[in-house]
C-alpha cells in the first residue's frame, strides 16, 4: 500500500474531522497533504453530509 | 541600445540572489548597482553588525575566562582592530558574491538605474556616462535606506545613522540610541559590552515591538543589570549640542535629557526608490514602497520587485526567497511567496530568535492559546556553556495542536530557531518535536522540553 | 517486605527518567542506585566531558582573541580550576536530578539491587543492610561499564579509563589513547588543545567508525595539523613501563611503540549486569546485555529494560526515550521505540553531529544515493564566527527524495543537527528544507544550502 504523505497537523485534523486521508488530494510540496487540504475537504463534507441525512 | 532578458536593479541580497538564480536557469541577466555589490546587508547591515557582535562576544568570554579555568589578563579592546576585522569579513563576503556573479555569468554595471518606460532602463554611471538597456523583464531590488527623524538637531556633528556607527573612530564613552528596534538594540548591546554607557529612547511602550513580550521583559531586565538605560514611551523632541550631545525627550509629560558623545538614530528604514522613477513605467506604489503580489509581480506584468523595496519584511532572508520566487515567476513556473513562516534573529546577549506569532498576537487573533516554556538553566549543556539565562517558548493552538509561534532568548538562539522554523513549515505539532530524539547534552534539548511541556510535561522540570 | 508498583534499578538517564515519567503518571515508584544518582552520564560521561570541552573551547578562543580585536595575555590553564568547574557543573546537575526525583515523589534507596525472582528485588545497602522489595513491574536500568582490554600491562599505574581521565592531577605532557571511538577522541581533542601530545591507536581502518567517512577524513586532517598522531589499523599488544608508559602496537606487520605519561583505554563499553542476577528472574540475555523488544519489554512480561544495559545504543538521549517508552508500555499504552532517527554528537573541535545513515551505509543498503553538501566557509555567519572549517552533508534517496542521513562537521554542529533530526522524523525532503526560510546571517543557512544542493543548486556556491 502506498504511504500517504501528510503533515502531522493534517493527520491530526483528519482524525478529528473523521476524514479519510487516502481520499484527499495533497497540494503541499511534493503532493503532501497539508492543513488547508483538510480544511477544504471538511468544508465540502459539511455541505454534502446534510443531504445524506435520513 | 543593449537588449537582455532580465535587468536587475540593485545588488543587495534580493538583487544578487535573483541574478544568480536567473543565470542558474539560463536567463541572460544584467545587474545594475550604484554603490556596493552586497547591498545594505553585506556592507552596512547584517554582516558588519554581526562581525562587531562576535568581537563583543569574544571580549565578554575573555572577561569570564577565569570561571572556566583559563588564566589570562584582559588588556582591553583594540577598537581599530575590531573595525578592521569587520571590514575584512565584509570584504571577503562581498568579494565572494562578486565571484559568484561572475561565475554565474551575470553582467554587472556600475551606476544608478532609472526607468525610462516599462521596458527601458537608463543607467548613469561614473562621470555621468549614460547607457540605455531594454529588457523583457525587470526586477526592482533597490532596497531601503534609514528613515529620517523629523526633529531639530539631527544634522549636528555626532548624530549618526546605522552606517556611520559601524566605523566610529573609538568606543564612545556615552551613546544615546533613538529607536529600540533590533538595529538600535544590537548596536546598543555591542557597545554596552565594550564599556559604553548606553541610553535607549523608544517611543512605544516596549523595545523590540515585534518580539514576544516575555522575551522583551527578560532582555530589558538583563540589559538594565548590565547598566544600560532604557526609556520607553519616550518621544524625542530635539537634539542640541553643548560639550556633549543632548537629546531631549518627553516621557510621562515630563521633558528629560539624555547625554551622549554620539546619538544613533535607528528609527527604522524606508524603501529606496529615489532616482528610480518607477512612475515612468506606471508601477503602482504605496508611498515609497513598490506594491507586489505573492508572485512578486508589480502592477506591470513584466516588472517584479523583491526585498526591502516592496516594504513588506525588511529582512535579508526574506529578500533571498522573494528573489527566488520572482525568478520562478518570470520563468512562468508556479511560485508563491509564503509569509507565514518567517524566522527572525536579534543578536543581543543573550541572543533572541523567533518565528510566527507572539503570544499576544496569537491571543489577539482569537486562538485558544496553549504555551510551553522551558528555561535554559534546566538544560545541562547551557550550564556547561555557562549561559543559563533565557528560555524557549512554543505557542500552540489548543484546538488543533498547530504551532503558532516560537520564541527563544538564550545561548545559540539563532541556531535553535532552525528546527522550530522547519516544524512550522512542515505543520508539525509540539508532540512530534517532543517525540523526536534530541541529542544529549545539547541546547536543542530546550526545544524538545518546551515542546513536551505544551501538552504534556517536560522531563527535567515539572 | 516492601511492596510497590514499580522498582527501577539504576539511577542514570534511563532510570531517573523512567522514575520521573512513572510518577508523572501516578505510579508508585522506588529507585535503587548503588553509586551516584545521574549515573554514568551525569557523573562520569556526557556532562563532565563536555564541561572539560567547554573550558578547552574558552582556552582556544582566548588564544585567538587578538584576531577579533580583543587584547589579552593568556597565562595558561589552571587545570585544578578546570576540574573544579567540571565538578561544580556535575554537582549542580546531579543535585537537580535528585530534586526532581524528590519533587516527583520517587523513593530513592542507596544500595545494590539484585533479583531474587521475577517480582522480588533484594537491596544491599551500606553496612550490608539488606531489604527486600516486591514490585508489580521492574525496570532494569543498570547501564554500562568500560570494556576490559585483554592485553598485558593494563593494571600498570597510569593506565586509566574514562572515569579516571576526568580527574587527572595535571595536564599530561604525553597521552596515549587506545580506541578512536567518540569517548577516546573527545578526550584526545580536549587534552590536545590544552597542550598534551596525544597519540591515538585504533584497531579499525578509521577512527569514529560510526561517522561518515568524509567527516572523519576532514577531522583527521584538522587534528593532524594540530599535532595529534592518529594510528589506524593498529592493534595494541601490550603496555609496559619505563619512565613513561610504552604502548606496543602492531601496524602493517610492524611493531611500534607509543609513549605516554598516561594511557587512556577507551575501547568501548559493555552492559552492566554484575551483581544483578537477572537469571534468577529468568530474563533472556545476549551475553551481558538484557534482551528487549521495541516496547522495552524483556522476555519476562513484567520486567523492562532501558538504556545502555540493553546493549542497543549506548547514548543518554536514547536512554531517555527508551525509559519513556518503557513507562508507557507499563501503563498499557501503545508505545514503540523507533530507532530510525537517532542523532549523535561528538564534541571535538570542530564539533561533529549526525543522524541516520552515512553515505557508505546508504549505498551499501542499496539506495540510489544523492548527496548535497555545503561548506561552512561559504556562509557569512561562519566567517563571522571565525570558524570556517567543515560542511553540512545531506544524503537522500534519489528515487523518493527521502532523507537517509545527515552529517555535520563544523561550528555548532550539535545545535544544527536538531533541524535535520526533526526533518527525518517528519519524513521531510531536501526540497522542503530548502524552501523553508532560514534566518540570515546564521549557521542554519548551511542546512538550507546543503538541502538545496541535493536536487537543485545552492545559492551561495555553484
Ligand atoms: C544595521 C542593519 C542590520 C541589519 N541586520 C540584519 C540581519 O541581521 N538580518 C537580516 O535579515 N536583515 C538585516 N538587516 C536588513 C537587511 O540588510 C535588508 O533586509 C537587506 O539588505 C535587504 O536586501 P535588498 O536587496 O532588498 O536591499 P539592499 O541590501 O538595501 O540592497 C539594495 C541595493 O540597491 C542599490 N540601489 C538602490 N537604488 C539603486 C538604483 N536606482 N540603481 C542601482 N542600484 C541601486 C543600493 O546601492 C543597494 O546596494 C539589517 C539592516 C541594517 C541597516
Ligand atoms: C566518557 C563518556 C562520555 C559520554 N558522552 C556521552 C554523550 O555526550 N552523549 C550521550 O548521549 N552519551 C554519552 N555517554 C554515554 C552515556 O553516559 C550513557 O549512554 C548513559 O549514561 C546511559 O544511561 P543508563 O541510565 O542506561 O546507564 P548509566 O548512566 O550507566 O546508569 C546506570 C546506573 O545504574 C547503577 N547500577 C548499576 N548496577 C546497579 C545495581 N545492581 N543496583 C543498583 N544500581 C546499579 C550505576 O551505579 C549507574 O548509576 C558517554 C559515556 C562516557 C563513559
Amino acid at each position: 500500500k502506498e504511504r500517504i504523505k501528510a503533515s502531522p497537523l493534517a493527520r491530526r485534523l483528519a482524525d478529528e474531522y473523521g476524514l479519510d486521508l487516502s481520499k484527499i488530494e495533497g497540494t503541499g510540496p511534493g503532493g503532501r497533504i497539508v492543513k488547508e487540504d483538510i480544511e477544504n475537504a471538511y468544508q465540502q463534507k459539511k455541505t454534502v453530509t446534510p443531504q445524506k441525512a435520513e | 541600445m543593449k537588449q537582455t532578458d532580465l535587468v536587475v536593479i540593485g545588488g543587495g541580497p534580493a538583487g544578487y540572489a535573483a541574478a544568480i538564480r536567473a543565470r542558474q536557469k539560463g536567463i541572460n541577466t544584467l545587474l545594475i548597482e550604484s554603490r556596493d555589490i552586497g547591498g545594505t546587508c553585506l556592507n552596512r547591515g547584517c554582516i558588519p553588525t554581526k562581525a562587531l557582535f562576535r568581537s563583543q562576544e569574544i571580549f565578554h568570554l575573555s572577561e569570564r575566562a577565569a570561571e572556566f579555568g583559563v588564566q589570562l589578563k584582559v588588556d582591553g579592546v583594540d577598537w581599530t582592530r575590531v573595525v578592521a576585522r569587520k571590514n575584512k569579513v565584509v570584504k571577503q563576503l562581498t568579494g565572494g558574491v562578486r565571484f559568484l556573479l561572475k561565475k554565474a555569468g551575470v553582467e554587472v554595471i556600475d551606476g544608478i538605474g532609472s526607468f525610462l518606460d516599462k521596458q527601458t532602463i537608463e543607467v548613469i554611471g561614473k562621470e555621468k556616462k549614460k547607457e540605455t538597456i531594454q529588457a523583457k523583464h525587470i526586477l526592482i531590488a533597490t532596497g531601503s535606506k534609514s528613515a529620517h527623524l523629523p526633529v531639530p538637531g539631527v544634522d549636528l556633528d555626532g548624530v549618526i545613522d546605522s552606517d556611520e556607527v559601524l566605523d566610529l573612530p573609538s568606543i564612545p564613552e556615552k551613546l544615546v540610541v533613538i529607536g529600540g528596534g533590533y538595529i538600535g538594540m544590537e548596536m546598543a548591546c555591542i557597545l554596552n559590552t565594550f564599556g559604553t554607557q548606553v541610553e535607549v529612547i523608544e517611543m512605544l511602550p516596549n523595545i523590540l515591538p515585534i518580539a514576544d513580550s516575555e522575551v522583551v521583559k527578560l532582555l530589558v531586565e538583563i540589559l538594565e543589570k548590565k547598566g544600560m538605560k532604557i526609556h520607553t514611551n519616550a518621544k524625542v523632541v530635539g537634539i542640541s549640542k553643548d560639550k556633549k550631545l543632548q537629546v531631549s525627550y518627553e516621557q510621562n509629560s515630563e521633558t528629560k535629557v539624555a547625554e551622549g558623545d554620539y546619538v544613533l538614530i535607528a528609527t527604522g528604514r524606508v524603501p529606496m526608490t529615489d532616482r528610480l522613477y518607477p512612475e515612468k513605467a506606471g508601477i503602482k506604489m504605496d508611498q515609497k514602497a513598490i506594491t507586489t503580489d505573492l508572485q512578486m509581480k508589480t502592477s506591470v506584468p513584466s516588472i517584479f520587485a523583491a526585498g526591502d523595496v516592496n516594504g513588506k519584511y525588511l529582512l535579508a532572508h526574506v529578500a533571498f526567497k522573494e528573489a527566488e520566487v520572482a525568478i520562478n515567476s518570470i520563468m512562468g513556473k508556479e511560485a508563491t511567496m509564503n509569509y507565514r513562516v518567517i524566522p527572525n534573529c536579534i543578536f543581543c546577549s543573550p541572543e533572541i530568535s523567533s518565528v510566527g506569532l507572539t503570544e499576544d498576537e496569537a491571543i489577539a487573533s482569537g486562538f485558544d492559546v496553549k504555551v510551553g516554556k522551558f528555561p535554559f538553566r534546566a538544560v545541562g549543556k547551557a550550564l556547561i556553556e555557562g549561559e543559563t539565562e533565557g528560555f524557549t517558548k512554543i505557542i500552540a493552538d489548543q484546538k488543533t495542536g498547530e504551532i503558532l509561534g516560537a520564541h527563544i532568548i538564550g545561548p545559540h538562539a539563532s541556531d535553535l530557531i532552525g528546527e522550530l522554523t522547519l516544524a512550522m513549515a512542515l505543520e508539525s505539532t509540539p508532540e512530534e518535536i517532543a517525540h523526536t530524539i534530541h541529542p544529549h547534552p545539547t541546547l536543542t534539548e530546550t526545544v524538545m522540553e518546551a515542546a513536551d511541556s505544551v501538552f504534556g510535561s517536560s522531563l527535567h522540570l515539572f
